[in-house]
């Protein structure tokens, strides 16, 4: 696939209120340094993340989707995450059976003190959907 | 004094050559098991085979699933409205049924009335259709009770007839007349292909069994509209799709959408169906929330309605309701079972 | 059993069912208006029970209409659409004691697309079909001539593995042996399976492109019972309600992982689809991927939680950082 | 189905396509209520500004661009062509949208369709104007038209009704017409509060309490599908035949012009035929799904 000079991927994250929310908070409070390339969607729980908020966001032309939440059994509402998890497995290897990369579909636990594990995780993410390239799922021109 | 002409089969692909100049032309065609009016790809004739009719009318030729009405930019000084230079360029359609021919008639009439509609007009006055008679309509087909023969049509520019390894041809209106004048392959028919092509017609015309009664529908229709126990005992099975609609040659329900990508905008129109529920959907109210009444939209409209308003049934017995529906809903036996008022 | 028989059987138990008042309602199968077809019959009626018929061609999942139909219903279902009545009464939209379940041993139905491809016939071209044990008998032009089973059988019915419904309160019937095919039930996911990523995208965006956006895949889903779908929500807009192949495929994306763990694999969806677009070979993998992922198979258990909303703390999740 | 001659509006066509809105400015909002707004705005174009005319009653279909169109009765009165106006409650999508735009922002505006109200039947008659809620901007656009042509018309009756106080529109409105010694006007609430001092009550029992005579009289009716439902009745018992109550409908409309199809009730589209009926011609309807 053809890239441009320079291009940059852009990722949609999805962040649990109660835990990566805060790390990403905190990552930014402490002055750790992660990619620009994370746009950032604040939710109650991981559990609040239809499939359809991943699909919508490939369509929008996101190169990538981070769905990030507590650590299993520190759910604010107990099960959340539980449930994201199955969710967003099944998303990510139907959607590799359709054609999307699965990289483009990635999920963390960070919790609230880990500023550092979310600034990895951002870095890893965006240099794996470097490798990637563009979503161009959607456009006409694939 | 013979005035029809014929052509060999085998010369349809010269002929639709030669025409291919002056038009793009469409012709059925399968793709994936499905009979669709497709663009000539310059050589496959094989439908004089196999075809019998189109899973989709040819209305969505004129009227298509989705269509761009118009778009939009916003900048320094506000919104511009770019209108969409129309599609000049003539179409011909080769082998359109009499009921789907019929069919876009009726049509013509909805998107006449009160206002032109400036995007199937256009459309409709640049195509040029090639009727091809039937000679083995579908057990669903019911075209015979809506006064449409499946071998004849007045509604087309040519009307073909399958008269063995040749068509007969019969020219309706001036530009059909044209049209054969400049074609090379055409012979004059002789009175054997005439008796031929009135044999055929009535064949087919005799395999269309399956009958509505339409003596009075409109009066009986109105009898029972308020009947609401009957209509929830019809509707019962269906299921709410979009089949029946979509794929009707006579419906043309539509939508319209914007679509907004980074400031430049685009007006849709779109296919819409009476059997969704959010088709009437109101902020604070649904007049067609119950499936009864939806179903019972449709059914009058067709053959209620439309007669009120423009004298003729919505409705050519193509039968693709019947045969493409999910759970078999019936439109004939609805009608053939309307209750009489006692 | 024969067909004959279990109808005789059927038309007794139903209008029982309904004469002593044990049901409101009496879900089946009756004659179509069609050749080899049959359709839903939703009746209050007795007299309409003798209407009731078993055959081949019984391809509708009736268990679609329970969570509209008002009462009791006594429903015939065969195994695919018994188990699709789980699945419901796991996510409690309806409730057992509701429903009488009439079982049909189900060896498998006549998939009319494929004998129309067999024999470069349309349906309303032949003379008869029919079935015994593993051929089935197609007569067209006066001539009849023999298949296996496994040809003409629906791919769904050929991945089948158990002729008998799942929960059922009377059973019309011994069920006998199933005739599947493993490989050819899944012949057309595998060739996806096997052609690079970007190929199959391409693949489905070209079924795509042709659908016409009637909800009929949707429709028929017993599984999907939303009483508002996504696709009509405007705030947010997720998709355009407008046949282009971008919302299509994302309609139909979004309806497959929302029926995870749902879907029973009855083949509806595929089968309705008047645009053939081949939608089996993305629900029938959504359930072997839910099989695979966390070993579960839909409509199995009436009273394990459904799918979505359960966990266990144990799974692997070796995709999460 | 009544004919329509249209063609006086068809000047009014954008590059003569239906389906082509004019750009308008918004000029002005007013607050009515928490949830509805009145949009004054005008053609950017000068010369419709200066021809664009309409009839009190019709409507026109008002484009968000990204959000779609509705049709939207147009509140102003053709007697004052200043400017335009429409109200609008927020419900849904498209009208989110319009309430999201101040002055200075562009929308798109098509129309005058349907029919407006029957002028000249109305000549000389004793007026009963008989609103609920958001149903007084279509029949504000008639009182003014009536009201600067006062000479035409004899006695005018206003009654007016909201669930609360809050929820009365056009109060500047009302307090005109309610100084205006030539008009009876009566405010009702369904339930007061405590700086409240009118009338309390359903507007159906205020309309048969205040017993506007039927002789020479026309009512003209509009509010919420219930209120509508209860009202007629009332009139009738007043003595009012079906032929004296004039309403107007609305649906969801997509086209404007008869053709998408949503707005049907049996054979009559209310975008093609109405919005304005006589109860007469209601109750002559196939379908009662009005």
């Amino acid at each position: 696939m053809k890239q441009e000079e320079g291009w940059e991927p852009k990722l949609l994250g999805f962040l649990c209120r109660w835990c990566s929310y805060a790390g990403a908070d905190l990552a930014g409070i402490s002055r750790k340094k992660y990619p620009a390339n994370i746009k950032i969607i604040k939710v109650p729980c991981s559990g609040r993340v239809d499939p359809l908020f991943i699909i919508k966001a490939l369509r929008l032309g996101f190169d990538g989707v981070l769905v990030s939440g507590c650590y299993p059994g520190d759910c604010h509402y107990q099960t959340g995450n539980y449930r994201a998890q199955r969710r967003i497995a099944i998303t990510k290897k139907f959607l590799e059976y359709i054609g999307v990369e699965p990289q483009r579909i990635q999920a963390s636990w960070v919790s609230a003190s880990e500023g550092g594990k979310f600034t990895e995780v951002v870095s890893e993410v965006t240099k794996e959907l470097k490798e990637v390239g563009p979503n161009q799922s959607f456009t006409d021109g694939r | 004094m013979l005035k029809n002409k014929k052509i060999s089969k085998r010369a349809i692909g010269t002929l639709l050559n030669e025409w291919s100049q002056e038009f793009t032309i469409f012709v059925p065609l399968r793709e994936r098991g499905v009979a669709v009016l497709s663009k000539w790809d310059g050589k496959d004739t094989s439908f004089t085979g196999w075809y019998r009719n189109t899973a989709q009318p040819a209305k969505a030729n004129f009227f298509p699933p989705v269509e761009k009405m118009f778009s939009f930019q916003k900048d320094k000084e506000g919104y511009h409205i770019e209108p969409l230079s129309s599609d000049e360029h003539k179409q011909l359609i080769f082998g359109i049924r009499p009921c789907d021919a019929r069919a876009l008639t009726i049509l013509d009439m909805t998107f006449k009335d009160l206002y032109e509609d400036p995007y199937y007009l256009p459309k409709r006055n640049n195509m040029v259709l090639i009727g091809l008679g039937c000679t083995n309509p579908y057990d669903s087909c019911f075209c015979t009770s809506l006064g449409i023969n499946p071998g004849e049509s007045t509604d087309v520019d040519l009307m073909l007839t399958d008269i063995g390894d040749q068509f007969l041809i019969e020219e309706i209106t001036e530009v059909g007349k044209e049209l054969i004048a400049k074609a090379s392959q055409v012979e004059e028919a002789t009175e054997a292909d005439e008796a031929e092509a009135r044999e055929v017609k009535k064949a087919s015309y005799n395999k269309v069994t399956r009958k509505i009664d339409t003596e009075g529908i409109k009066e009986k229709l109105l009898s029972c509209f308020e009947d609401q126990d009957f209509w929830e005992k019809v509707s019962a099975k269906c299921i709410s799709c979009g089949i029946c609609t979509f794929l009707c040659p006579t419906c043309y329900c539509f939508d319209i959408n914007d679509e907004l990508v980074r400031k430049q905008g685009t007006r849709f129109r779109s296919w819409d169906s009476c059997a969704f529920p959010v088709y009437t959907k109101m902020p604070m109210e649904n007049p067609r929330l119950e499936k009864w009444r939806r179903v019972r939209q449709k059914v009058c409209h067709k053959f209620e309605f439309y007669p009120m308003d423009f004298d003729i049934i919505a409705c050519v017995g193509c039968g693709r309701c019947i045969r493409q529906c999910p759970v078999n809903w019936d439109i004939t036996q609805t009608l053939n079972s309307l209750p009489t008022r006692v | 059993m024969e067909d004959r028989e279990r109808e005789q059987k059927l038309h007794h138990e139903a209008k029982t069912l309904l004469e002593q008042g044990q049901v409101d309602y009496i879900i089946g199968y009756e004659t179509g208006s069609l050749k080899f077809t049959t359709t839903p019959l939703i009746t209050k009626d007795e007299d309409d029970t003798d209407r009731l018929v078993v055959n081949p061609f019984i391809v509708n999942n009736l268990s679609v209409y329970l969570p509209e139909v008002r009462g009791k219903a006594g429903i015939v279902a065969k195994r695919c659409d018994s188990r699709s009545i789980v699945s419901l009464i796991q996510d409690n939209k309806i409730a057992r004691e509701d429903i009488v379940i009439m079982g049909i041993p189900c060896p498998g139905l006549i998939d009319l697309k494929k004998v129309e491809l067999l024999l470069g016939k349309d349906r309303d071209e032949l003379d008869n079909i029919t079935r015994e044990g593993d051929k089935v008998m197609i007569t067209v032009d006066g001539r009849e001539r023999d298949f296996p089973t496994t040809e003409v059988l629906f791919d769904n019915c050929l991945g089948c593995e158990f002729p008998a419904p799942q929960e059922y309160d009377v059973l019309l019937g011994e069920p006998s042996l199933s005739i599947t095919d493993k490989v050819a039930s899944r012949a057309r996911i595998k060739e996806l399976e096997a052609v690079s990523q970007g190929k199959r995208w391409n693949f489905w965006r070209e079924e795509f492109s042709r659908c016409i956006r009637c909800y009929a895949c949707r429709n028929v889903c017993p599984a999907c019972f939303c009483q508002r779908c996504f696709v009509e929500e405007t705030e947010p807009l997720w998709l355009m309600p407008m046949p282009r192949w971008q919302d299509n495929l994302m309609f139909q994306l979004a309806r497959n992982i929302h029926v995870a763990g749902r879907c029973t694999d009855c083949g509806e969806c595929e089968r309705v689809c008047p645009m053939n677009i081949p939608l089996r070979s993305l629900t029938r993998k959504m359930y072997e991927l839910v099989d695979e992922l966390f070993q579960y198979q839909a409509g199995m258990d009436k009273s394990a939680p459904p799918l979505l909303t359960a966990y266990e703390p144990t799974e692997a999740e070796d995709f999460i950082r | 189905m009544t004919v329509t001659d249209i063609s006086q509006r068809e000047r009014f066509l954008a590059n003569g396509n239906v389906y082509l809105p004019h750009i308008v400015k918004i000029e002005k909002v007013v607050d009515e209520t928490c949830d509805t707004r009145t949009f004054h705005f005008n053609f950017k174009d000068e010369k419709l500004r200066k021809e664009f005319t309409f009839q009190s009653g019709q409507f026109a279909l008002c484009s968000i661009f990204g959000a779609g169109e509705a049709p939207f009765a147009i509140s102003s009165s053709p007697t004052r062509r200043g400017h335009l106006e429409c109200t609008v409650r927020q419900v849904g999508k498209l009208t989110n949208a319009l309430h999201r735009l101040g002055i200075g922002a562009e929308i798109g505006f098509r129309g005058p369709y349907g029919n407006g109200f029957p002028m000249g039947f109305l000549q000389g008659k004793n007026l009963a104007f008989v609103a609920g809620g958001i149903g007084l901007s279509p029949l504000r656009s008639l009182i003014w038209n009536v009201l600067d042509n006062r000479d035409n018309y004899e006695k005018i009756d206003i009654i007016y009704g909201a669930r609360s106080p809050a929820d009365l529109c056009f109060k500047y409105d009302l307090d005109t017409w309610s100084k205006d010694k030539g008009i009876n006007m009566v405010t009702t609430v369904d339930k007061g509060d405590e700086s409240w001092t009118g009338r309390v009550g359903f507007v159906p029992q205020v309309l048969e309490q205040a017993a506007s005579s039927p002789s020479n009289a026309v009512a003209i009716v509009c509010g919420p599908p219930i209120m509508m439902r209860l009202t007629f009745p009332v009139l009738e018992k007043l003595g009012f035949t079906p032929e004296q109550m004039i309403t107007t409908l609305e649906k969801r409309m997509k086209c404007g012009i008869g053709k998408c199809g949503r707005c049907n009730i049996g054979n009559i589209y209310v975008c093609r035929d109405g919005p304005v009926f006589t109860y007469a011609q209601i109750k002559s309807f196939v379908s009662s799904e009005y």
